[in-house]
């Protein structure tokens, strides 16, 4: 049986047993007087039920899943007398062997290899049928089970919460996991970086070229990498369209749900909000091609020099980008102060906008400083813009006519450009990664801190 | 006031009420629930502009000036209208700036000493004083309900309104609560004007100089607060204080 | 008395304080206000440019030039004497239009003349004549008229037309603008909408091109992160506000929370070629991994939006239910999630947002690609608007601009329904108390 | 088991080996193989990971491989069969409107690169002093140089180096002889492009460099030659060495800046995933790489007749390529 | 309940309070604000559960069941403790629905003939089906205050608890609405202990067979309401009834 099938039987028994659990605690209630008999409500025991049938069922046949192709091949592959040594060798011949299992066009083949995948597709089918097979006994058997287990006594509810519970738990740490993920994933290779340069050149080093380093066929010229350059640059960006975001975001907030009427909200809010669904390319290329050819004229006008790339036009047109993020999560905020606390500001006289200012946006301030931070969030995450108006080059300047460059720009570059296997200017994407996010974190903790005590100080 | 007409959208909360409320006067206003007291109190302060659907009719005015009027500016209007709400509600940040709050905003107080002298008088007409002067700096969400009542009391008499206006300012509170707060409402009656808006007959027996009787959006009857409890003009108003009524 | 006296004075002065100030307060609040106005209308502003920018440049892509020509299936120079799906593959419809080229224009002799000539038609035209053959077997030895697709060169020059005087040129030579201007004459070369752009797959012929493969990509990479994202993202939510305790713990995992927010999305990338390539070796370019590596990179947005509307669900509703003897899973099933749903759900639309237009990470699992088949489920090869955008715009020919722009306009009308059914969807749960 | 080809590799070569898979899926019964643009140096990565149906079968490269990248293919059990498909010019190009530049390569050199020899004559190097291209060279125009160009990453950028850059560095004879004593020292010299702002890293998207230029009129710029075709109503090619960047002058090497492009073939994976020696024949059809085939058509160079027919030929036989000496 | 403590945190709340409640009968519970009538209140359904900080000592029993227990469940301890809040706080769902949630939670009815029966019953109990009987499909949030509370004590009474809790649950009311809420309770008496916390001892001495003054976490005095109103056996409450103290 196809898996997709099973998968579709299996659910059907689930649903089956829901349906028996849920008459049979009926059923059992009757003779004793009633529903009010039992522990639980009947759905819950059709729950119970359900979770013994299908919870079991359904970690078996993931589990099989997985395992299933690499056991038929290691019985596959021992059936084979000169089997390749290496292990490409192997993954190769068995490639070929399932190919022609599966009717594909390829070249010429032994007797041996075609024997071999004839054995591959009767595995295959005994291995459906053990497993249709053990599913559905295993499936049955657990809900028969359950089903029996079924007594006024029994606390369904309790047991079905508590599953629900570690599902959630399981859930949350959704999260944990991710974290520990990327953190493996960058981990090694900034060791392996940091063993080519040094930890405290990559921190505090004001010099970023990652141009020549280490060439396989030119071990002279070292790189750069002093990573100031690259945060210094990130700061500025993400400073900029802070600038931008914040009061825009903020402001259009305020009005949205302050002033506007509910069909000015209604009509502007999922307008607005339309601006952080445009794909960053059409933003770079508005920034690259518009904003930044006008930010030089015009500093040229004024007599300043500005390079055609400067992070002013980057921060700009990302600033433009982010307002949705500020927006939308200060406008939630806003409206969920209490109305008692502008009545009470209103009352003394005060005028609109004093009432905003003095009153709801300090009451609001927690939330919206986590959008705010969200917003810094996807500042600093954002490449295309970036990439395309503020160059690549690394600079270090507090000019923001000038050219920077970012961070994950570089994370970027350096991850998709011609790489080296070995050589620190590819390690050295996983290294930034891994202060990129150490210093997200840093800020993230800071920020938590400070809302709570601002938070302690006026609950 | 005269011949107040409220609408809620197309509901009429209030039918053509007249009301004189002389200067320095407790008047209480009793009624059952929902029949326009709190909106009619609001009428006064012009809160209820806060809402939409709200429309107000007929003329309104305080000393002569029409409260209604094209030209009125609610900003002074509130400030010399005080109000102070059912559920306190301080603002979340600091007492002393709850209490400075009004001065700050319309820039009463010129220099920092002069703030907090009225931040310190208003709470010590509004009785608080001991109880907070050393923690101006702590929050005042963190007082207890009728500490807080007060402070918003402190709060409304720091811009040194004529009329003060409350609605229900003890329905949360506990009877000792209520009766400082009472208190408080005798003191400040020789200087201020008050309308409160009660449910309890025994306070507004208690600190009312006049009383009014609403009943589903009219006024029925407004007369002494005495003439009223011993000698009701009006059936319904008799039933009422009777507990006869509902 | 005096102290009566006092205060009445005070008040007067009070009076006059608040009136000298009061014109500035209401400047102000003039200010205020008018900066509120202007920062919606900024933001308003900002869509209708970049709309603008963007239909001005991408509508030409909803037009396609098209040549009539009459078109003879002859068996001889198609090489097949019947029409079944054997034969079908290897017929050469190239031919068939050749012949009917040199037919319109029999002065054309010269090899090279005739290269530029047959140039002037898309050399993908032959399938249009291959799918006519399929759906109409009989015609095969006859005659009929047929409009096929020109060239993208041809495509430019015709639309750079109405912009510019002489127009684009391009490669174009003199000689075919001859050939240009006698078939425009006599009607036999005009603009018919572009169907091939909703029904194709990529291609390098941008007269070929369309976007149906990423648009069935996305959707399927959508569906996925949805599928996955929304879940688990509340049940996180859930967790974290209604059962853990409040601890180092929590603060731990909301600091994750919020960090992975702020984590570059190429470093998801990094993460799904680790994890579910490499290590779980799911296939590469396959909605199925695009759509894990989105979910969690949105987890974080949902996860935050959703905590912060189950945070305004008043606790007196907690209070109530749980005085009812409900169970706190009841509570939060029953009462607390119908509430907090529509603030969910914008959370939700904002990271699914995100993830429509999240090109960076996809490059890592392999969906920066060029993939012409439709994908029929999640783990064909197949590729997502974006990265479908970014690839056209990198590509050197000209008549993919229009196309990118069209592409971003597409990818943009998504969004809108999308957020169109999260209003709705809002507005509709909303209105049920 | 996979049943489509899968090709990684570089973004130069990416327009030509799909156009490539696009004919031979429709001339075949194969399916479309899945294209995708990862670099050279990435598509090396996943290519020479080993053999098996989740690595790639072909990578794209706009330059040769490393002995370095080979050795670790090998060392992963991988044969590389090398197909060399043909050029791709890269050219500096201005806005329309402008002056054309003519450039010689020491200009290039001169003009780019970040130490240069002392403008006094002696053996030194300094800091690359020049402001304008007047400074370079008093027959170029006083403009400010400014050179948009691709990043460090980029293969174009590599090949840029070594075509142009250390075309002109060559011609200091005193820096020529320090290529036998220190090669190290003499690519320094040669490939180091200066840092200072007049080279402007702008990033890998040729359309935008393009658009840039448009936008501002003095600034030069590199890309393929492709773009320069597609937009030759906005840009114009420099000349170098007096040669204009043509299709003609670049096939027969008068253009002095073309670098080969490549693809590597697995050659464990020809016989196991279908269709992979039917791809290679498109591929090296005339209809495809010959000189008026559709690969020209789209920008790329053809290699001369003679060398097209021995790469075919070597193709059939699919030899592996074991050390890169040996070619 | 014998010698319970109750602890936020580290401030103790309730200190060493015995008390019995008699079946069938109405307790009141008094005294100033903030001296733990609510906290008490709630350790007899576990309500301070909900509350991390909190931590209940003592032995507290229901029927000679221990409710702090460790294999106590809270679900049906709940559905035999109802509770009825200060603030009404329906759910926002129809009328129906809330009084029917917790009679479907706990599998009080199996049909929807018993549900509908249920529901009728409990809102005329409360005194509410007159009113509400053509729009039992209506938001539950759309009522008066008033109504809103009756309509938490039906919710509550709908699942047949043997205990009712109510904190306050007159204090956001008016006098009309206060009075029917009082009449209910003296119905309810007949079938349902009782027990209230209140503010007024107005209300107290109405309603209550017996009555317990709490001071500063501490209960004073607990008698027969007549006794503790005419004739308090300790000072506190004597101050405190007659209005004395504080
Ligand atoms: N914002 C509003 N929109 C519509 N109707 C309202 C609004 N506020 C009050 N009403 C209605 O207006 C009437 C008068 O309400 P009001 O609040 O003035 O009564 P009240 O006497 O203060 O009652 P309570 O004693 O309960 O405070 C009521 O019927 C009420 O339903
Ligand atoms: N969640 C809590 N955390 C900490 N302390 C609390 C909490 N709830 C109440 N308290 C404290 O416990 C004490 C008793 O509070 P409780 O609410 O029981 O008083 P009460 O008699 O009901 O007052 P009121 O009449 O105002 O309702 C008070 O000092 C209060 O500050
Ligand atoms: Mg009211
Ligand atoms: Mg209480
Ligand atoms: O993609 P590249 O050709 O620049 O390596």
């Amino acid at each position: 049986m196809q898996t997709s099938t099973l998968f579709a039987l299996l659910l059907l028994l689930i649903l089956v047993a829901y349906g028996t659990g849920f008459s049979r605690a009926i059923s059992t209630a009757r003779s004793r007087g009633g529903i009010r008999s039992l522990a639980s409500l009947p759905t819950y025991y059709g729950v119970h039920t359900a979770l013994w049938c299908g919870l079991p069922a359904l970690v078996i046949l993931a589990t099989w899943l997985i395992f299933d192709d690499a056991i038929i091949r290691s019985l596959v592959m021992g059936g084979i007398a000169d089997r390749p040594q290496s292990i490409s060798g192997q993954n190769l011949l068995y490639a070929q062997i399932q190919n022609l299992a599966s009717g594909n066009l390829v070249g010429e083949s032994t007797p041996q290899i075609q024997a071999a995948a004839e054995r591959l597709t009767s595995l295959r089918n005994s291995g459906q049928w053990l497993q249709t097979a053990l599913i559905l006994i295993l499936a049955t058997g657990l809900g028969a089970f359950a089903l029996l287990r079924i007594s006024p006594q029994m606390r369904a509810r309790e047991k079905v919460e508590k599953v629900l519970r570690i599902i959630l738990l399981f859930c949350a740490c959704a999260a944990i996991f991710t974290t520990v993920g990327i953190l493996l994933s960058v981990l090694f290779e900034s060791i392996r970086f940091f063993n080519h340069v040094p930890v405290t050149e990559f921190l505090f080093g004001l010099h970023w070229s990652p141009q020549m380093a280490l060439r396989e066929d030119q071990v002279g010229s070292s790189g750069a990498f002093g990573a100031v350059p690259l945060f210094t640059g990130t700061l500025m960006v993400s400073a900029i369209a802070m600038f931008v975001a914040v009061p825009v975001g903020l402001m259009s907030a305020i009005y949205l749900a302050e002033y506007a009427s509910n069909r000015v909200r209604a009509f502007a809010k999922p307008l607005i909000e339309i601006l952080a669904g445009v794909p960053t390319v059409v933003y770079g290329f508005f920034a690259a091609l518009t904003v930044a050819p006008f930010i030089r004229d015009l500093a040229q006008t004024v007599g300043l020099e500005a390079s055609s790339e400067s992070a002013l036009a980057a921060g700009l047109v990302m600033g433009v980008m982010i307002i949705p993020f500020v927006s939308s999560l200060s406008d939630d905020v806003i409206n969920a102060v209490p109305q008692s606390m502008r009545d009470g500001a209103l009352g003394l006289g005060s005028t609109k906008s004093e009432t905003v200012r003095k009153v709801v946006i300090p009451a609001a301030l927690p939330g919206i400083v986590g959008g705010v931070l969200l917003a810094v969030s996807r500042a600093i995450g954002e490449t295309m813009i970036v990439v395309m108006a503020a160059g690549l080059a690394a600079n270090l300047t507090a000019n923001p006519l000038e050219s920077v460059t970012t961070v994950t720009v570089q994370i970027v570059t350096l991850l998709v450009g011609d790489q080296e296997f070995d050589s620190p200017k590819t390690l050295a994407a996983f290294a930034l990664g891994l202060m990129l996010f150490i210093s997200t974190l840093i800020l993230n903790f800071i920020a938590l801190h400070v809302v709570k005590k601002y938070r302690e100080q006026y609950d | 006031m005269r011949n107040v007409n409220v609408f809620y959208g197309e509901t009429q909360a209030i039918h053509d009420v007249s009301l004189d409320i002389g200067r320095n006067q407790v008047v209480a206003m009793i009624g059952p629930s929902g029949c326009g007291k709190s909106t009619f109190l609001r009428c006064l302060n012009r809160m209820n502009d806060t809402i939409d659907t709200c429309r107000v009719e007929g003329e309104l005015s305080l000393d002569g000036e029409a409260i209604y009027g094209p030209k009125v500016d609610v900003v002074p209007l509130r400030a010399r209208v005080g109000m102070v709400f059912q559920k306190p509600n301080p603002f979340p940040k600091t007492i002393y700036e709850n209490v400075a709050y009004g001065p700050k905003i319309h820039g009463i107080a010129s220099r920092r000493a002069e703030l907090d002298e009225i931040v310190e008088n208003s709470l010590r007409r509004a009785g608080l004083w001991n109880e907070v002067k050393d923690r101006l700096d702590k929050p005042g969400t963190g007082l207890s309900g009728g500490q807080q009542q007060r402070l918003c009391i402190a709060r409304a008499i720091a811009v040194s309104p004529e009329v003060i206006l409350m609605d229900e300012p003890c329905s949360a509170l506990d009877p000792i609560a209520t009766a400082r707060i009472e208190e408080l409402i005798d003191e400040l009656s020789e200087n201020y004007t008050i309308a409160i808006v009660t449910h309890s007959m025994q306070q507004a027996a208690r600190v009312s100089q006049r009383t009014a009787y609403f009943h589903l959006g009219k006024l029925v009857e407004v007369n002494d607060t005495e003439t009223v409890f011993t000698n009701p003009q009006h059936e319904l108003t008799e039933a009422y204080i009777t507990g006869r009524f509902g | 008395m005096t102290d009566s006296n006092q205060i009445q004075m005070d008040q007067r002065e009070v009076r006059r304080r608040i009136e000298a100030r009061l014109a500035s307060r209401h400047c102000k609040e003039k200010l205020f206000r008018g900066l509120g106005i202007a920062s919606i209308a900024f933001g308003v502003l900002a869509v209708l440019v970049l709309f603008t920018d963007i239909i001005s440049k991408g509508s030409s892509a909803f037009v396609q030039t098209q040549i009539q020509l009459q078109v003879t299936y002859d068996p001889a120079v198609l090489g097949i004497d019947t029409v079944d799906e054997e034969s079908l593959p290897w017929a050469n419809f190239d031919g068939v239009i050749r012949a009917a080229l040199r037919e319109r224009f029999p002065e054309v002799t010269s090899r090279r003349d005739k290269r530029a000539l047959y140039s002037l038609v898309s050399n993908g035209a032959g399938f249009n004549l291959r799918a006519r053959l399929e759906d109409n077997p009989d015609l095969l030895g006859k005659t009929e008229t047929v409009w096929v697709t020109a060239d993208d060169d041809v495509d430019t020059y015709l639309k750079s037309l109405s912009k510019t005087e002489d127009g684009f040129l391009g490669r174009t030579s003199e000689q075919q603008l001859g050939w240009i201007q006698s078939l425009r004459d006599s009607g036999e070369m005009e603009k018919h909408f572009n169907t091939t752009f909703f029904t194709n797959g990529d291609s390098r012929e941008p007269e070929q091109a369309g976007i149906r493969a990423a648009l069935v990509g996305s959707l399927y990479t959508l569906l996925v992160t949805l599928a996955l994202s929304f879940p688990i993202g509340v049940a996180a939510a859930i967790y974290l506000e209604e059962f853990a305790p409040k601890n180092r713990w929590t603060d731990l995992i909301e600091v994750n929370i919020n960090n992975l927010a702020a984590v570059p999305s190429i470093v998801f990338g990094l993460l799904g070629l680790a994890i579910f390539i490499n290590f779980f070796e799911l296939p590469r370019s396959a909605p199925l991994v695009g759509g894990l590596v989105l979910t969690l990179m949105t987890l974080p947005t949902i996860i935050i939006s959703s905590r912060a509307s189950l945070k305004s669900v008043p606790p007196s509703i907690r209070e109530a239910a749980m005085g009812m003897g409900a169970s706190r899973m009841q509570v939060v099933l029953h009462h607390v999630l119908p509430l907090a749903m529509p603030g969910m759900l914008t959370g939700a639309i904002i990271g699914m947002a995100q993830a429509l237009g999240e090109t960076a990470p996809l490059l890592m699992i392999g969906m920066v690609a060029f993939i012409v088949d439709v994908p029929h489920g999640i783990t064909d090869p197949s590729t997502v608007l974006p990265v479908q955008i970014f690839l056209w715009a990198d590509s050197p020919e000209r008549a993919f601009v229009e196309r990118t722009s069209a592409a971003i306009m597409v990818l943009l009308a998504v969004l809108i329904t999308m957020n169109t059914c999260a209003v709705w969807l809002r507005k509709k749960l909303e209105r049920r108390w | 088991a996979r049943d489509h080809i899968s090709i990684v590799g570089s973004s130069t070569v990416y327009p030509f080996t799909t156009v490539v898979a696009e004919r031979f899926s429709r001339a075949t019964q194969y399916k479309t193989p899945v294209v995708e643009s990862t670099g050279t140096g990435g598509g090396m990565k996943l290519f020479c990971q080993g053999v098996g149906e989740n690595t790639a079968d072909i990578t794209g490269a706009s330059r040769r491989i490393k002995q370095s990248e080979l050795d670790m293919c090998n060392g992963n059990g991988v044969d590389v069969v090398e197909v060399l498909i043909g050029y791709d010019g890269i050219v500096l190009a201005n806005a329309r409107g402008e002056a054309p530049f003519e450039l010689s390569r020491k200009d290039i050199f001169l003009a780019l690169a970040k130490d240069v020899p002392n403008p006094d004559g002696s053996e030194t190097l300094v800091p690359n002093p020049y402001k304008t291209w007047k400074d370079v060279n008093p027959a170029l125009p006083a403009h400010d140089i400014e050179v948009l160009g691709p990043p460090p990453t980029s293969g174009t950028r590599d090949a840029f180096a070594e075509l142009a850059m250390e075309g002109g560095c060559k011609k200091f004879d005193w820096i020529a002889a320090k290529k036998k004593e220190d090669k190290n020292a003499y690519k320094a010299i040669c490939h180091n492009i200066r840092e200072d702002g007049a080279y402007v890293e702008a990033g890998e998207n040729d359309n935008l460099i393009v658009n840039k230029l448009v936008a501002s009129p003095k600034a030069l710029g590199i890309f393929g030659f492709s773009f320069l075709d597609q937009n030759a109503d906005k840009v114009q090619g420099s000349l170098i060495e007096g040669e204009a960047p043509t299709f003609e002058s670049i096939a027969d090497q008068a253009y002095p800046v073309s670098r080969p492009l490549y693809i590597y073939v697995k050659k464990a994976h020809v016989n196991v995933v279908p269709g992979i020696k039917q791809f290679l024949a498109e591929f090296t059809n005339a209809r495809a790489w010959g000189d008026e085939g559709y690969l020209a058509d789209k920008g790329m160079i053809p290699l001369p007749t003679a060398k097209r027919q021995q790469v075919a030929t070597d193709v059939r036989k699919l030899n592996a390529l074991s050390n890169l000496a040996a070619k």
